[in-house]
């Protein structure tokens, strides 16, 4: 398939224009010298890739998306980075300085999997876009197939909360002293 | 359509997580390019079930998993940069060492 | 070289022997000699403070009694002649090492009970009065008590472990003693050199003791005199060593040379130790151990009888030499000891069983007596150093007149006893071969006259440099040296060659021990021309000494410096022996102890401790997994196992989460890759 | 007395479990009653103790008596089998007797943070420890009283011990000196056991060709000698037996946890660890290490007595440069138990009974001389030896008792301290049969110069300690000599150390039958 035939689907144009933005978004995300910034950056991510979502046809997990990532996921950041006191502006020190070796090895990730995906995958057609998947399905899914994970995954997200709220309690701190053998 | 570009995206989406989670001494930053990762996982699950058109939709459940998870994993894990930064008032990564022999 | 048992008369002479011998009461009894000291320092300890004298009461008491025994088996055994054993099991291991305890009556051993018993008695009589208000009288006695104790359990052992618990025992006595005034270092430290210096000597005891038992699979004197007379095979092997063994052993406890050097500085202790224990009895224990096991060395170990001789006389000669240069009376008097001790065990050692233990017997009356007078006169003086001396002799008339007799005694003139037994070495040395040895100890004589004149004339003549006004000291003290004056003149008699006393002979018949009977050379009529050469040898000393020191000179240092100078340095630094051997033990208490002390630390515990480091490490990262606090691991737990070990190092690794997880990542993707290159 | 024939060893063992849990029951406040049930208890303990040694037969002492064998644990065919013999006996006494002096010892000498509630308990719990070890005659059983001991030893050490800090050579790290050494105490010991387990685990596995017939019973595994000796892999598993009990006696170089141990602990504490604590590993080797696997004893001889003969020199060099008293009576108890260790070397009949007497005599002493430590250090506040000195002046009875017992530990004939090292050194001039007499015979000479050495330092220690001038900076203070208790524990021990001294019959008497039949079953003749 040849960039013209593949330019020539107005499907691909919009995945084209929302991939770059999603692309240039995260690597501002993990780039930015400023921490607000950052977690805002994540939000046109995560956008970004509701869209894409949209685009493939899984209405459900993007409204998902942008529900709980957006809407809470984001929201509890924002509290993080504001509790935490974080520098809101710029701030040289929140890399590390080994950013080199990273960029090389997150380079060479980048580049075996990309190769990967199109070595493998490299002209593999996607059917049935636009259809979209059906709310029901997905319900009878979850709710037939794979109802112990999911049972799973909530008891998970149980713990977690209650895990959370032990650790973050204030009357919770740790033994003042560390002098441990 | 095709599903290689997508997974390119995704694949970069990855690999800036994996640069963000290695380079980043801000420890809500580390968290943010991990949900980085986690997002590029999402968007292969979905490429993949718009690809296989499983008759469970398989694809699309995991991804709604894992955001389930990516969730908890926020939530305990910004509760913990809490707990460090009101014991040592720093969110630096390469600062919290809690213990001492 | 006297081969003492004729093999063939020898079965026959030994029955009739001990058929002719009696034991009775006295000898079967004669375990309580060894057990009441033992008793009498429990009541020294316990009640001595409240009595009158301290305890002493106790303490001479014992040795009254003891004495009383003493003499009576003495005498029985010039009249009748007694033989007796008795032991008591106190282990047995297996079937074949039995360890025992006794007591062992025969001519030799009631010998050593009557000295140890009598010159005590008298001693501890003197003590009285010299120890009158010492800071720790009770104690003194209680430690001689001990002392006295231990040395009877020494010469009355049946075998060699009782006798080595013995000799331990006289030589922790004589520890407790010469550091009696332990609040100076230097007393303190001379207890722990004579100590230490017998522990190494005991090496050889320890070991041929254990060779002994292995051999013959018992420690008794009999079993083993018995085997070296019937020539047994299994010791024949390993006799020579045991022959050396034991006699390292007795170098130690009877001074000789190279470790003589405790000798003299044991001269810290009170004066009546000095007398009772480092003259008279304890230093002859190396030589009662010769002559208890002397047929080995006369039957089997005869190949190392002459590196034996060679010691003695090497001590006898270069330590009479020490005498001359010393200030110190006691020092003088210490190494006469020592020079002495050579002469007994270079007789010992030639062969001349009787001339060695005789000479024994009757240096422990003179030498005691010599000490006790030192002892009067530095009561009186104040001092140990004959530069503070001089001119005593009209203010100590009865201790001059004393000591003049002890040096005569000493110096070998005739009547006095020290002739008497000095001629016998002679004439033995001379008899069995030694000739060169016996010049050597002739010129030994020479010199032991020479220094007793002088250590006569310095205190005794000429004028006195000290302070204050010297007196005769009180009669507890003098009464003792008249009564060992008297013995010291007469008891060289008892060997006159063929003079007879009781009924028994003399001196020679009573030793003869139960085992084997003794066929060293012993002559029958006085040998008058070796008599007359050791004679005058004695009188040129005198008349030497005489020629030097009659007339007062201003300082010691000056005088010595005058006549020998070439020896002058040499002998003052007492043959650099002492600087040796405190170099080695600064050797191993420095460099080796610290050293040793550093490896531990460092290496040893070095190890101990990165295991014990990383160990904890890894368990951090476990444990930091899942704590509570909720420590992220991918985040801390290498940080964790790094430790805190400083600002610097906790970052370098704390950096190193990321820097692992970059390896990490990396890491998989090259081996991804490779894989699809290569897979 | 039928009862006792039985059930009297399990009394002896449980019955300070029994106090302990008095003690624990009562409330704090309650001191005396805490100190009354632990005397009573060590009390009975020894009593009943004596009452065994008094009707043991002496004539039969190869042999196991009071024995005790009930199915404990069927799966893996571990019994409850108890029993002594003429071995086992001499230590099962002198554990008794040493724990009931230090109870009385502890009637007013309390470490701070006092609380004598847990305390004694633990000395009561230590105590079932140490005569479990002594009466179990069953693998498992043995291994978990041995390990059973290190609990209370780890928190006396790590609560009572010593409060200051150091700094760890070569680290340059600061460390609370009592955790330090509990942990690292523990640490190898459990390190050591380890290894002890799994040697005891193949063992059992090996110990018959059924899995039913499988057993943890050491006679049944001694008669079973003959094949175990035999396995391929039995080199193994001496070597695991061997860093066990190794690591518990301790031999060199596994020893660097007694000093700290010792130094830190409190003087209960080292009095326990010195006098029985440390006779569990070469028990260990008696008991268990060399009748079962003979052959492999014999390989590893060589090896046990050339680290015996290094520890003897060595831990006697050690002492010599020590400033610290306790570390170097600490210290000392490493050349001590290498003389032990030398006499079990040489698999004869006069080797071991020489470690057994080595054993009773250096509890005996070296417990004496940490009592006395403790006391002084109680006094005066400091271990330090420079500063100490004249202390035979300020306190005339306890410096004589000093001076008496570092006579006994040097080895003074008549005293206990002699019989094992001249006996040590009289069983490796003539070891077993096919061991290297060249190499047993310069150990003895090498142990001989180790007992110069031993002289050495404790001479030393006593020139500094005891003797002299007493420094000026005691001038103004008043000490108080030994007062009631400390002699009511200490006299007891000196006499002790006499009467073994001069009737060592009272430990051979049960032992030598008994070594003379294991030497024989395991290496014939």
């Amino acid at each position: 398939m040849s960039l013209s035939d593949w330019l020539s689907e107005p499907t691909n144009w919009v995945f084209l224009v929302v991939g770059l933005g999603v692309a240039g978004s995260a690597f501002r995300v993990v780039t930015s010298k400023n921490v607000v910034h950052a977690a805002l950056y994540l939000v046109a991510t995560l956008g970004g890739t509701a869209v894409l979502f949209l685009l493939l046809s899984a209405e459900f997990v993007a409204w998902v998306l942008v529900l709980v990532y957006i809407g809470a996921v984001i929201v509890l950041f924002l509290f993080g980075i504001m509790i935490t006191r974080a520098p809101i502006g710029y701030d040289a020190s929140l890399d590390n300085n080994r950013r080199g070796i990273a960029a090389v090895v997150s380079g060479a990730l980048f580049l075996l999997m990309s190769w990967a995906a199109i070595d493998f995958f490299g002209s593999e057609p996607l059917q049935g876009i636009g259809e979209g998947t059906s709310t029901e399905l997905l319900g009878e899914s979850i709710l037939g197939r794979f109802v112990f994970p999911f049972e799973i995954v909530s008891f998970v997200l149980l713990a977690a909360l209650i895990g959370g709220i032990t650790v973050a309690r204030k009357d919770a701190t740790p033994a003042e002293s560390e002098e441990g053998v | 359509m095709t599903l290689a570009p997508v997974l390119v995206l995704a694949a970069l989406l990855f690999s800036l997580g994996v640069y963000g989670l290695l380079a980043r001494r801000n420890a809500v930053l580390v968290l943010l390019a991990i949900e980085l990762m986690l997002n590029a996982v999402n968007i292969n699950l979905v490429a993949f079930e718009a690809m296989l058109q499983d008759s469970l939709a398989t694809g699309q459940v995991f991804a709604i998993f894992v955001i389930t998870v990516a969730a908890a994993e926020v939530g305990i894990g910004l509760a913990i940069v809490l707990l460090i930064f009101r014991n040592r008032a720093t969110a630096n990564v390469d600062e919290f060492s809690l213990m001492k022999w | 070289m006297t081969n003492f048992l004729l093999a063939a008369a020898e079965e026959e002479v030994h029955s009739a022997v001990e058929a002719a011998y009696t034991s009775g009461f006295w000898a079967e009894y004669a375990w309580i000699m060894l057990v009441i000291p033992w008793i009498a320092v429990l009541g020294i300890i316990f009640f001595g403070k409240r009595m009158k004298y301290l305890g002493a009461e106790i303490a001479i008491g014992m040795l009254a009694f003891n004495t009383i025994w003493a003499s009576i088996l003495f005498i029985l055994n010039i009249t009748k002649g007694v033989v007796y054993e008795g032991a008591v099991t106190i282990a047995e291991i297996g079937s074949n090492l039995i360890f025992e305890l006794g007591w062992v009556v025969d001519g030799l051993s009631i010998m050593m009970y009557f000295v140890v018993s009598f010159v005590g008695l008298v001693i501890f009589i003197y003590a009285v009065g010299y120890m009158k208000g010492d800071v720790r009288v009770t104690w003194f006695f209680a430690s001689f008590t001990i002392f006295a104790g231990s040395m009877l359990v020494l010469v009355g052992a049946p075998n060699l472990v009782q006798l080595i618990i013995g000799w331990e025992g006289v030589g922790v006595a004589s520890y407790l003693l010469i550091g009696h005034y332990w609040e100076q270092k230097e007393n303190s430290s001379a207890g722990m050199k004579a100590f230490f210096t017998n522990k190494v000597a005991d090496i050889g005891l320890i070991i041929g003791a254990i060779m002994v038992g292995v051999t013959l699979g018992t420690f008794k004197f009999s079993e083993l005199s018995n085997a070296a007379a019937e020539h047994a095979d299994s010791l024949a092997l390993v006799a020579g060593m045991i022959g050396a063994l034991l006699f390292f052993g007795a170098m130690g406890k009877s001074a000789q040379f190279p470790f003589h050097i405790w000798l003299p500085d044991a001269m810290a202790g009170p004066t009546p130790v000095s007398a009772l224990m480092h003259a008279a009895t304890m230093v002859t224990a190396g030589v009662y151990l010769m002559a208890r096991t002397f047929p080995l060395y006369q039957n089997l170990a005869e190949d190392i009888r002459p590196w034996m001789v060679a010691i003695a006389t090497i001590t006898l000669f270069a330590m009479g030499l020490l005498a001359l240069v010393a200030d110190d009376i006691k020092k003088v008097l210490a190494y006469s000891t020592v020079s002495q001790l050579g002469y007994m065990m270079v007789a010992v050692a030639a062969g001349g069983y009787t001339a060695g233990v005789f000479h024994l017997f009757t240096h422990a009356f003179f030498k005691a007596l010599l000490f006790l007078g030192a002892g009067s006169v530095i009561h009186a003086v104040h001092s140990n150093n004959m530069s503070d001396m001089g001119g005593l002799r009209k203010d100590m008339p009865r201790t001059y007149w004393t000591f003049v007799i002890g040096s005569a005694a000493l110096a070998g003139i005739i009547p006095f006893s020290g002739f008497w037994s000095k001629d016998e070495i002679l004439v033995t040395l001379g008899h069995e071969g030694y000739t060169a040895v016996m010049w050597i100890a002739i010129a030994g004589a020479f010199i032991t006259a020479f220094y007793m004149t002088r250590a006569i004339m310095l205190t005794f003549h000429g004028s006195y440099k000290g302070h204050g006004h010297p007196h005769e000291s009180e009669p507890v003290m003098t009464v003792p040296l008249i009564i060992l004056a008297g013995f010291a003149a007469v008891v060289g008699f008892l060997n006159i060659p063929g003079v007879e006393f009781g009924g028994r002979g003399n001196f020679t018949q009573w030793l003869g021990m139960r085992e084997v009977v003794m066929g060293d050379h012993h002559p029958t009529a006085p040998d008058w021309g070796m008599a007359a050469i050791g004679l005058g040898a004695a009188l040129l000393g005198v008349l030497a000494g005489l020629a030097l020191f009659a007339r007062d000179k201003a300082t010691q240092q000056e005088r010595d410096k005058f006549e020998i100078p070439a020896l002058y340095p040499l002998l003052r630094r007492k043959y650099y022996m002492d600087d040796a051997a405190l170099g080695l033990v600064w050797l191993i208490k420095a460099p080796f102890a610290r050293a040793i002390d550093w490896i531990n630390d460092y290496i040893i515990d070095g190890v101990v401790n990165t295991m014990g480091f990383l160990t904890a490490g890894l368990a951090q990262l476990v444990y930091g997994g899942l704590d509570q606090r909720g420590i992220d691991l991918g985040f801390n737990a290498f940080a964790y196992a790094s430790g805190g070990s400083g600002e610097r190092l906790r970052r370098l690794q704390t950096g190193r989460v990321q820097q692992y997880a970059s390896v990490f990542v990396g890491a998989a993707v090259m081996f991804v890759i490779g894989f699809v290159i290569f897979g | 007395m039928e009862w006792f024939d039985t059930w009297g060893l399990s009394l002896i063992v449980f019955l300070p479990l029994v106090g302990a849990l008095l003690v624990v029951l009562l409330p704090r406040e309650q001191e005396e009653s805490h100190k009354w049930i632990s005397l009573i208890t060590t009390g009975i303990v020894l009593i009943l103790s004596v009452v065994a040694a008094a009707n043991f037969d002496f004539g039969a002492a190869k042999s196991f008596q009071y024995e005790v064998n009930e199915s404990w644990i069927s799966a893996i065919g571990a019994n409850y089998h108890v029993g002594v013999d003429g071995i086992s006996l001499p230590l099962l006494v002198l554990s008794g007797f040493v724990t009931l002096l230090s109870v009385i010892y502890s009637w007013n000498h309390w470490e701070e943070p006092r609380n004598p509630k847990a305390f004694l308990a633990l000395m009561l719990v230590l105590l079932t420890g140490m005569n479990g070890t002594f009466v179990a005659l069953d693998l498992v059983l043995f291994f978990i009283f041995f390990e059973l001991v290190l609990l209370p030893m780890y928190f006396m050490i790590g609560i009572w011990g010593d409060k200051s800090e150091r700094v760890l050579p070569v680290f340059g790290k600061t460390v609370s000196v009592r955790l330090y050494a509990a942990i690292k105490f523990f640490l190898f010991t459990l390190f050591g056991s380890a290894f002890m387990l799994l040697g005891f685990l193949a063992l059992y596995l090996n110990s018959a060709d059924t899995v039913a017939g499988r057993t943890f019973d050491i006679p049944a595994l001694i008669a079973r000698a003959p094949e175990l000796t035999m396995l391929p892999v039995a080199g193994w598993i001496f070597a695991g037996l061997f860093l066990g009990f190794a690591v518990k006696v301790p031999m060199f170089p596994f020893h660097t946890w007694l000093p700290d141990a010792h130094t830190a602990a409190p003087t209960v504490g080292s009095v326990l660890l010195a006098a029985i604590l440390l006779k569990l590993g070469s028990y260990g080797f008696i008991r268990i290490a060399i009748p079962i696997l003979p052959e492999q004893a014999k390989q590893w001889a060589p090896v046990i007595a050339v680290l015996a003969v290094i520890g003897i020199i060595y831990g006697a060099l050690a002492c010599l440069a020590q400033t610290d008293m306790k570390r170097l009576i600490a210290f000392s108890s490493v050349g001590h138990m290498g003389f032990v260790m030398l006499g079990i070397a040489t698999l004869t009949d006069v080797g071991i009974n020489a470690a057994i007497i080595g054993m009773v005599a250096h509890g005996v002493i070296t417990g004496l001389l940490f009592f006395l430590a403790g006391s002084m250090s109680h006094r005066y506040h400091t271990r330090d030896m420079d500063r100490l000195g004249g202390n035979q002046k300020l306190m005339p009875m306890l410096g004589g008792i000093l001076a008496f017992t570092a006579m006994a530990s040097l080895g003074l004939p008549g005293l206990a301290g002699f019989w094992g090292e001249f006996m040590a050194l009289l069983g490796s001039y003539s070891p077993l049969d096919g061991l290297s007499l060249g190499l047993f015979r310069t150990a003895m000479v090498i142990g001989a110069v180790g007992t110069v050495l031993t002289a050495g330092y404790l001479l030393w220690m006593l020139q500094k300690v005891n003797l002299g001038e007493p420094k000026a900076e005691w001038d103004d203070q008043k000490f108080h000599d030994a007062d009631k208790f400390e002699l009511a524990a200490w006299v007891p021990l000196i006499v002790t150390i006499i009467a073994i001294g001069v009737y060592p019959k009272i430990v051979f008497g049960a032992t030598t039958e008994a070594v003379e039949a294991l030497v024989k079953t395991a290496f014939g003749g």
